[in-house]
């Protein structure tokens, strides 16, 4: 966890409305989960806005993030040589585990799980990655995830692979493939769908939440999430959690 | 050059300390730097019991601002005492405890409670305008701002710094009770009520409807705040609002203020306080500032 | 698509007016482009007799806002009567006239001398920081905006809106005042009193030591208010505080407001009010608004 | 008076804290000593900064400015192709006479006389110009001022050229050179001195005057000056006055 300067390498458009963002910098080790703070340049905004570390070795860090408000279009301007302040790495991530892993991702959602899965590939894991999205046009990093995994791309209108929710085809895979864990990441209904199978049928599942975030430290107590009748903090004590520990 | 300042007889190495509700207990942004380097950090607002604050969004961000409806959550003055006062104690810088509650008799003892322990100061809250029940009511009017001073004092053995609310009519005259109730300093602002809304989906974009605004945004209705309480009272002023830069720190200083705090700051930058005080020198040479306590009040208006 | 909104039975092709003391008469802002297209215009204050305003520099930039202290220059309600409401009347938009005053008396005077002409509402400025005898005093406690309200409206007979201060403990008791006082609509908010200091000088930056904010920075402080005196009262409100764009706009809508008032903007930017009118239909469909009757007040909270 | 959207064509150091903004766009027709509101490109601040038109045909316009504060230091980091916009041309300027003329400037002051100097003599009027800096270092646009009439740099410690005040310069001149109007602009002290020069001597005076500004168009009265009395505008009066009207 430390505050430090990223240089922008490169800083590219991959579809309509997300970027891959490519920085330089002196990066500590991180988790596959965890997050960075990234400053935005824009003088009139205060926070700085959370993002997955997509990628990162000690000397570089990429990140993956959809355009969504005044924040990430600002990012998006960010050209080559530009610096931006970091704060890294973030929270808690994903434990990276051998045996047999489920990821399951919704939308933009699927970006934190890359380098989860590919960690778990890395430490010898069978990893199968369920990614859905609304439409075939909505596909995203499908290139990348099929190196890490073998790949399920579900749509919700059917354009495209399985038709319906990445649980759906997990559920319906269980016969032949019943994963040790399950790694979730993606809208909140899909987060609870996991959580709902992984707990009937009883796989530890990891849900990774969002939050709107202040300090992104864990000091102000201002991106809680409810966990066992308390408030916890999502950028400390988060932001991956076991799913028996939150209410979705 | 001096920029050492004494504050209700603790002696600060400098004037910059940490605003209650940003730094948590200081164990966050020790992982930062050393906290020690600063002149003191304010831990998160405690009551009597364990809070869990409000559901829902809790910070929205707004031009030059943001809004927080975090609702004191806090772990409850016992648990402080036992698992954070120690570490912050350690860290070698003065500690001051920020205490709230809802009724009177909490605010008794909070303060004898914390009478009992380590701490340098209280800071009594009585300014959150995130707390439903009380809270809000006594720091608004002058009278109730002297008698929860008054009934607090009576259970204090430390210095009792009053944080004033400017959602106020005047500002001045809230000092002014503080002083009558037997205050040694008050701080001053706390944050602005104020609300966000969401366009889409026709609804607050805080969980608690509205929360308070904070950040540079609020900088020049604190600045006048600042000196009209110093002008209105003779206890020390503890200033803050949107406090990001030495400059901005002197500011406060040059209206009136011995010490200040930051606190937004911190959420944007986690290194800020410490860049604060790493620049605070080269700030008082750039503008002929030799004694940092020649400053305070200084202003010709 | 509708944009039409009924004010005080004054039909307005849109909510969109200017704010007083940002927009002179009307008469620059023309020369960039038809200023008959707004809802309508509102012009400087004025008082009875011409006034020169204060000394010194007059406004400074603050993170996201402005300061400024014109106090109240304006050529005196007969000279505009004469030269400039001819004007005014001629672009095509509805025309309100703000009025301001040191004593009761003046407020009767202005209601009535006002009443002559063929303005389409008077708006009261009791809420002026920047005049030192008088002004603020009217607007700060409910009983004295009760009485002011009273007393101009006995010799009002245009529709008489009220315009609020936010310096004060609660807006929504100054509003009540209002209505009971026999307003026809209240504005809100006027500028918050702030200060900016100069390091290198140590003095303040305004000649008047103390400003009105205004600006992005305090819309978040607005919204609140409107949305509070949306609930406190049956009259009309028209909002402002920092608009700078149609969906700025609509967040004072869905908060409450009748019709809104844009200021600063058109000091950063000449086309403010034209861009914000302009948009306002597709700001409209991006938000599924058919009718913008239908928007005041539908925030769920 | 109008808005309109400038693009960079060049923005260079001319010395250490001055800069050429040089720009394309559809410029109106300007008289010298008129102004321009230019934007800074800085989300937080809202106003715009007045500097006077150094040259301008319909095609383009140029802007000669000191970096001082925040905002004119994000005015020098712009490049090539970026767009501001800019309210123009506003304000009055100096007339444009023949006969002879005295133009009396001082430190980043001399920058509005340029133009004033060029279209006096393209008139047909002799021109002498007097600007004076703090010292040699300091000293600015001699070159182009040289092109447009005969030029006497003063220095206040005498490292170069006349030492002392350009109005005691030009007051010496008196014998051989007797004006028919002096054009004044610079600090306060300055254009006192020239106020007193010329209105002892009969000499039509006028001066520029700078205020902070609102809205630079005549609506906002946050930029006046005492003249005769009342409050003037700088923006719309000015800024260009009499040394007749105006107190100093
Ligand atoms: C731990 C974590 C990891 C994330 N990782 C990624 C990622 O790898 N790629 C990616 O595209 N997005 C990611 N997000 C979401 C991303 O932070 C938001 O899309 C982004 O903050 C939007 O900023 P904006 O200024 O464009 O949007 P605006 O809506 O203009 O932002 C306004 C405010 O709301 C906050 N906000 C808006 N949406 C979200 C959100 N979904 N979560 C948290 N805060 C939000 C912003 O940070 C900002 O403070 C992550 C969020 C969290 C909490
Ligand atoms: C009619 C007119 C013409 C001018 N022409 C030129 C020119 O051709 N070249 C040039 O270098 N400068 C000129 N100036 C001065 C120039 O406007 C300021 O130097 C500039 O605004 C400073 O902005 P800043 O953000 O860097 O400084 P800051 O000090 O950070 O600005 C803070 C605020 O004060 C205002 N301000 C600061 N100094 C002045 C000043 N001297 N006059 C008016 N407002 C000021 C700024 O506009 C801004 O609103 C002119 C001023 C006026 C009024
Ligand atoms: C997230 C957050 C939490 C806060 N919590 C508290 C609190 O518990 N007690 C308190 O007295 N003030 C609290 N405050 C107010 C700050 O201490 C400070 O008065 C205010 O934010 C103004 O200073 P700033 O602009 O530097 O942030 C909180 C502010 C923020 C932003
Ligand atoms: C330069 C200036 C002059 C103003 N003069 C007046 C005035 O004469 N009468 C008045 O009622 N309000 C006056 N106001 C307040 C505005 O009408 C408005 O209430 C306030 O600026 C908030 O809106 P905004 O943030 O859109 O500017 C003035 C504001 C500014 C910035
Ligand atoms: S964002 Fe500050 S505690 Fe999580
Ligand atoms: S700057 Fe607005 S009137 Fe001159």
């Amino acid at each position: 966890m430390k505050e430090t300067t990223l240089i922008v390498t490169a800083n590219e458009m991959l579809c309509e409305d997300a970027c891959l963002l490519e920085t330089e910098g002196d990066i500590p080790v991180f988790a596959p989960g965890q997050f960075a703070m990234l400053e935005v340049p824009l003088a009139d905004r205060l926070l700085r806005r959370p993002f997955g570390i997509a990628e990162a070795d000690g000397r570089s860090a990429a990140f993956l993030y959809q355009l969504k408000g005044e924040g990430t279009r600002a990012l998006s301007r960010l050209k080559y040589g530009d610096r931006i302040s970091a704060v890294l790495p973030l929270g808690n991530g994903f434990p990276v585990l051998s045996g047999k892993i489920a990821v399951v991702g919704g939308g933009f959602g699927v970006a934190p799980l890359l380098p989860a899965a590919r960690a778990c590939k890395a430490a010898g894991a069978e990893v199968r990655i369920y990614n859905g999205f609304a439409s075939a046009e909505r596909e995203f990093l499908s290139g990348l995830f099929a190196k890490a995994g073998s790949l399920t791309v579900c749509t919700d209108d059917g354009s495209a692979g399985y038709h319906g929710f990445p649980t759906a085809a997990l559920e319906a895979d269980l016969g032949g493939f019943f994963p040790d864990a399950i790694f979730c990441c993606g809208p909140t209904p899909l987060m609870r769908a996991a959580k709902r199978l992984g707990e009937s049928r009883g796989i530890t599942t990891y849900v990774s939440l969002e939050q709107r975030m202040g300090c992104g430290v864990g000091a102000c107590l201002t991106c809680t999430c409810r966990a066992g009748g308390h408030n916890k903090r999502v950028c400390k004590d988060g932001p991956v959690f076991l799913s028996t520990e939150v209410e979705l | 050059m001096n920029t050492r300042v004494n504050l209700c007889g603790t002696e600060l190495k400098n004037p910059v300390l940490t605003a209650s509700g940003t730094f948590g207990f200081g164990r966050e942004y020790n992982e930062f730097y050393d906290v020690g380097k600063l002149g003191g950090i304010v831990g998160k607002g405690l009551t009597p019991l364990p809070r869990e604050g409000n559901d829902g969004v809790r910070i929205a961000e707004t031009p030059s601002g943001i809004l927080n409806c975090v609702g004191l959550q806090n772990p409850g003055v016992d648990a402080f005492i036992r698992d954070e006062l120690p570490f912050m104690r350690s860290l070698g810088c003065a500690v001051i405890v920020n205490a709230a509650g809802s009724e009177i008799s909490d605010y008794e003892f909070m303060a004898e409670r914390l009478s009992e322990t380590d701490a340098d100061m209280i800071e009594l809250n009585i300014s959150c305008p995130n707390v439903k029940s009380g809270g809000m009511a006594f720091g608004v009017l002058p009278k109730s701002v002297e008698q929860v001073t008054a009934a607090a004092r009576k259970h204090c053995k430390k210095p009792l710094i009053v944080k004033l609310s400017p959602n106020v009519a005047d500002i001045a005259d809230n000092a002014r009770a503080a002083e009558a109730g037997g205050a040694d300093a008050v701080s001053l602002i706390n944050t602005i009520t104020g609300m966000a809304v969401d366009l889409r989906t026709r609804r607050p974009v805080l969980g608690n409807v509205t929360g308070g605004l904070s950040g540079p945004c609020v900088r020049p209705i604190a600045l006048r705040m600042v000196r009209s309480v110093y002008k209105a009272v003779k206890l020390p002023v503890i200033g803050m609002g949107g406090i990001m830069t030495a400059e901005d720190a002197l500011e406060f200083i040059l209206c009136g203020a011995t010490a200040v705090q930051v606190g937004t700051a911190n959420i944007s930058d986690p290194m800020a306080a410490a860049r604060i005080v790493d620049s605070l020198e080269d700030a008082m040479k750039k503008y002929g500032i030799n004694d940092i306590n020649e400053l305070t009040g200084a202003l010709a208006d």
